[in-house]
């Protein structure tokens, strides 16, 4: 809301009484309340900072001197080699299973409705244990007739290394997750939306690539960025298979040197600014596929 | 009664309304007409301030709409007082808005509450929907959904109601039906803004026809005026397409 | 109730004398209370001593480290031999004693607020934790080298781990030795080590048993345990850690200047003193890790370089 | 689709050739492929189920010795305590942060932006951690004048128990991700709902609550399933605080006893049981809110 | 051409057509009045097999929709081929129901392919929305989005169009234009099947004009005969009420 232009006044409208409200000046609604609580919340977290920086309890000077140091670096990047993978790898899956699930195709229903409840119930830590140790239940595993002669067989030791194993680990939990996340994008968009492709004749894929999913995506992305976030710190489970991801790394250092707090910190810090950087992201995508949407 | 004066309205660079006035005396009816995309919608949400205006002021009833005047100041009004306001202004929608998990019924009750059930199941049989109260929108007809939303707009009974196409929908039978039910409100007092395309419609429920044009409030006076002989130009030339 | 483990986990192999140890897990531990010392007793600090109980922190929250500290077949009572030198010190000291089972993380910002007043939970003194920690030491470590069952693999030195994969728990003698012994089988023109460093026992067992390494090299009392009670592995070779430069050492712990550190180890050198260590760790079957005395903030690993 | 019913051929129509295909047999589509990829499907999981039955690696024995005992049945309890206490908590603050966060009014907006911020960043553990350990940070809380003189005080070991740390904790992470989770489904509520609400003078709390809640539900509950899966197993780090729950009973137990593979085991089948019994409840749920979604 | 014979169709206990036989010949407009809720919106869905029928059968241009003969069998065809049936089959929804993100332009091309864009355009010329290609669905009028829907059904250049109430949201200026375009179609040989409310549009616009009236099909024939002339009480009735 702007000023009223004077101008108006002067176009000679009969001037009755009482004054014709376009002389007025308007003002915007004032919220005394929001400055209050403003005013709290600042001092709250100012306090909070202040505590933060003065109190020797935190160690700032070891936060310091571990926040950059190489192996903190070098871990911090596996973090986020596998969170990325996790997540593409995750979400390439969930875009699959999700409209299985959706299908009227029985089979399809089932495997993926079998596939979310086992991968999203089993943990992490546990499937990561599974993979990388598949050599503790089964020497071999062999391609062959089920229950018959085998063709090939590996030893399964040397089928998964560390790394895959957790690749494989985040990979299947992260479309189980994501599967669910795509079908509740999928639900809430109007069915209507796909009858009207379905009447000009467009092929299934190419419905769901660019009527369902772009509408979908503005129910899926906050829930994907959450997802994201979880993977980032959910990363630090594969500390089961001594793999050095950021969360590892400051673990074996406070191991060695019993300085939890301060690299606990730095691990903290880490995904603090990691998920920042996240969220500035996501509220881009989420303005480009807000378009359209914006009475 | 409701009163626009130098109204104006742009979304971004394209103004859809220009410096409309306008005076709708109490318990009236006034028909707005005009071209697709001339603004119509957009006026009617302006008065009941679904849409903010950029310059000029609403009035219904002589109390201004979204602001409050303090002295020689206008101040906004807060959402809890706007929608106290509009509490006297039924809206139908264009495209109905009916929410669509709840039942006719339940559309209809909504605003009002559950007491009202009585007065709610005589406004969808008044309209035509004694058998259809439990259903819900996606079960119904475009034409069925439109009499729920008039049917939920005038649960509240309102003072002033705005219908954007009330009857896009309906079939001429059904149109004849709220010709009446308007009629009655009209007999109680209800002031009335209808925006339609049916000429016929206009002809029938007017006191007051408007003709707006890319925004402009062209021509406006009683049916027999703007319809038989209209003034300007574009008047003119917009009626005579009418198909009859 | 819980299946029947008498047949692995009550019994021990003493890897030293081949004997059999029968080890008490059960929740009734008839744990050795000497009397009050008053000479030492006195030299508690007068806050500890008006609060009457020495908390003790144990660092064993989930599966822990048996048999030096675990939980017994309740599921609820902390066992094992760090809790028992805990609490006969705290007789001595004449207090009662508070054991508190808790993790890695959180014993040591307890030790920092003053949550627990002694640390025991096979902590090794480190240059670096002593710029921190007082220490009173207790135990020393013996070294295994474990393997899944029927490796043939026996190590005695460099040589013998050069190019293989062995786990070892961070800020341990283990890895200072690992590392060294990398080193010198690097010398030697051989592969270097590739040490792995799990946080858990069990991720460290499941990798073994699975082949995704070939050893683990940790505390003897430990690997003496699993593979007497678990029967998958087997130790292919013990060192002793004095062996070294420079031996490592298991010690009481507390937070710098918090003044306790002199009734610790005036206390463990009487439990020494009265047999009462020894019977202790015999219970154990640790009776390979025993020192003469103890000692305050002795020469601990070095720091390592960053 | 059925028969057609004869008596149409009877009411006399003229039977001109090809003869009137109101006579034809319907025959459904049929999807050859369908039972090749479930007999597919099958031999898989068959394979499997008999590896898992037969390998000796599982130890079925001592799966069963302690799948019902007594401490694992009391531990169960405690992480079904947390995952509903969590739930509650974190939703009931993420039905309030989600339209804050999308309010007009900036402090709202930047309070829960900062909450969502923080809370999704700081990894569980190192928030269980810092409730537990408040005493380490500060020695005492105090309410008083910022940075002037308190009138109380509390010492802060005693203020927070270990059950209540680990409760404000998983509360507070789990808000900050429900919140992103609630405003996903409030996005996915075409916006001209709210307008017909606005246009009834609806009051905004019972906007929010009757009109854009239910209809954002079929966007949410999917999400917040996964939420709820999430936390149930999230549950497992509150071992830092020594608390008594499956996964750490679980870990008790192999500790002393060495059998790692069967008592995972353990704690993975009762997620999975309990995730199937979320996931029937989900199936309900979510049908309730589909009502008037049906074409 | 169309032919549907005994066509049934009941959603739960409400059976929404009732045996309907028609037939409409290539290349022209055939007309369906009747009251709101008579299932008219649900004949035009059955055509092109948005509903599944209960019973009797649909063909266009001879060939059945949904099904294959096979012998004395009718398969049921899979989606993929019913979504190549309906290619030909043009279909301007009552509700537009536009793809929201995309803009006007987008929605014309997005079955036919970035290559039609000229054509795409010069459609939404015709209808009077040059100036909005780039605009989203929900910055447009009513009118105006039942435009682009009109557009996006066309842009497939289908043998068969199907109309639900194209012109409810319309000006009388824009209906005669509306009419323009379909007659222009009627010329290129395309099949029309038109629902609508406006008896005026359906005189124009119709070469038969069929009256629905629960379910059932009450009547058929030329406009001369069945709007003038009509034989059943119920259209008598219906037609009585046309406002003019
Ligand atoms: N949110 C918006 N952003 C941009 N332009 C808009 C928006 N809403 C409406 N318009 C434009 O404003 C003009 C007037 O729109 P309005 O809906 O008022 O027309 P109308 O007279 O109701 O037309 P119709 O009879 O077709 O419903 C149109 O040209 C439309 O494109
Ligand atoms: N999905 C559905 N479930 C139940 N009933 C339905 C459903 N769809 C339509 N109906 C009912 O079927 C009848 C016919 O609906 P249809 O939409 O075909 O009417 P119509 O002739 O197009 O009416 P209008 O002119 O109002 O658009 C209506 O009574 C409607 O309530
Ligand atoms: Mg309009
Ligand atoms: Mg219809």
């Amino acid at each position: 809301m702007s000023l009223l232009s004077s101008a108006r006044a002067a176009t000679g409208r009969p001037s009755d009484e009482p004054p014709p409200p376009d002389d007025l000046v308007v003002v915007p609604a004032r919220h005394p309340w929001r400055w209050v609580a403003a005013a709290a919340v600042l001092v709250v977290v100012a306090q909070f900072l202040h505590g933060l920086i003065t109190n020797p309890g935190w160690d700032w000077g070891t936060f310091f001197g571990y926040f950059f140091e190489k192996s903190v670096m070098d871990a911090l990047l596996v973090t986020l080699q596998l969170t990325f993978a996790g997540a593409i790898l995750g979400f390439a899956g969930g875009v699959v299973l999700a409209p299985m699930r959706l299908s009227k195709n029985p089979v399809l229903k089932s495997v993926s409705w079998g596939f979310i409840w086992v991968f999203r119930s089993v943990p992490l830590l546990v499937q990561l244990l599974f993979w990388a140790n598949l050599g503790y239940l089964y020497d071999r595993l062999q391609i062959g007739v089920p229950f018959g002669p085998g063709f090939f067989s590996f030893e399964t030791s040397t089928l998964v290394s560390a790394f895959g194993a957790a690749l494989l680990g985040l990979a299947l939990h992260e479309a189980a997750y994501a599967a669910e996340i795509v079908r509740a994008g999928i639900l809430s968009v109007d069915s209507r939306q796909l009858e009207a492709a379905a009447a000009l004749g467009i092929p299934r894929l190419r419905q769901f690539r660019r009527i369902l999913l772009p509408q979908a995506m503005r129910a899926i992305l906050p829930n994907a960025a959450n997802e994201l976030v979880n993977l980032l710190k959910s990363t630090s489970v594969v500390y089961v298979l001594a793999i050095g991801e950021l969360f590892y790394q400051v673990q074996v250092i406070y191991g060695r040197n019993g300085r939890v707090v301060p690299l606990l910190l730095v691990a903290t810090v880490w995904y603090v600014i990691l998920t920042a950087a996240l969220s500035v992201l996501q509220h881009y995508v989420e303005r480009h596929y807000a378009r359209g949407y914006v009475r | 009664m409701i009163e626009l004066t130098g109204v104006t309205k742009s979304f971004g660079t394209l103004e859809v309304l220009h410096d409309v006035d306008l005076t709708v005396p109490a318990g009236s009816v006034t028909v707005v007409i005009g071209p697709s995309g001339s603004g119509k919608s957009t006026l009617l949400r302006c008065i009941n301030h679904l849409e903010k205006v950029d310059r000029g002021r609403v009035r219904v009833d002589g109390e201004l709409i979204g602001y409050r005047r303090v002295g020689n100041k206008l101040h906004e009004l807060s959402e809890r007082h706007i929608l106290k306001q509009r509490r006297d202004i039924g809206f139908v929608f264009q495209t109905f808005n009916l929410f669509p998990h709840m039942t006719a019924l339940q559309n209809v009750l909504e605003a009002v509450g559950k007491e009202a059930e009585p007065r709610g199941r005589e406004l969808l049989a008044r309209v035509g929907l004694a058998d259809k109260v439990d259903a819900y929108p996606r079960q119904l007809s475009g034409g069925q959904q439109q009499r729920v939303a008039i049917a939920r707009a005038l649960a509240l009974e309102p003072k002033l109601v705005l219908f954007d196409e009330p009857t896009s929908a309906l079939d001429p039978e059904l149109v004849g039906e709220v010709l009446d039910v308007m009629r009655d409100l009209a007999k109680a007092g209800t002031t009335m803004v209808v925006v339609t395309h049916e000429i016929g419609f206009a002809r029938e429920v007017a006191d007051t026809i408007v003709f707006l044009d890319e925004g402009r409030l062209l021509e406006q006076g009683p049916p027999a005026e703007v319809l038989d002989n209209p003034q300007h130009e574009r008047t003119k030339a917009f009626l005579s397409k009418v198909l009859v | 109730a819980a299946p029947d483990e008498t047949p692995k986990a009550a019994a021990a192999i003493d890897s030293n004398t081949g004997q059999t140890v029968k080890i008490n897990d059960g929740p009734d531990q008839q744990r050795i209370v000497p009397a009050k010392v008053d000479a030492i007793a006195s030299q508690v600090p007068e806050a500890v001593r008006t609060k009457g109980k020495l908390v003790i922190g144990v660092g064993a929250a989930g599966a822990g480290f048996a048999p030096l500290a675990f939980t017994a077949t309740d599921n609820k009572t902390l066992i094992g031999s760090e809790p028992d030198i805990a609490v006969a010190v705290a007789g001595i000291l004449g207090l009662e004693p508070d054991l508190q089972n808790t993790s890695w993380e959180s014993l040591f910002i307890g030790l920092d607020s003053g949550k627990y007043d002694v640390g025991a939970s096979n902590i090794t003194v480190t240059e670096e934790r002593k710029q921190k920690y007082d220490f009173a030491t207790y135990r020393k470590d013996e070294l295994a080298f474990e393997a899944k069952k029927g490796s043939g693999w026996k190590v005695t030195g460099p040589q013998d781990v050069a190019g293989k994969k062995i786990a070892v728990g961070s800020g341990t003698n283990q890895e200072k030795i690992l590392v060294e012994w990398s080193e010198e089988a690097v010398k030697q023109g051989l592969p270097k080590v590739d040490i792995k460093y799990y946080q858990t026992n069990q991720a460290t067992y499941l990798a073994l048993g699975s082949g995704a390494i070939d050893g683990y090299l940790g505390p003897n009392p430990t690997s003496a345990y699993h593979v007497a009670t678990a029967g998958e592995t087997e130790i292919v070779g013990t060192y002793s850690g004095a062996g070294s430069t420079l031996q490592g050492k298991i010690a009481l712990t507390t937070k710098k200047g918090s003044g306790l550190v002199e009734a610790y180890a005036a206390a463990v050198n009487e439990l020494i003193k009265s047999g009462d260590y020894q019977k202790i760790l015999d219970r154990w079957n640790l009776a390979g890790e025993t020192v003469d005395t103890s000692e305050i903030n002795p020469p601990g690993l070095p720091i390592e370089g960053k």
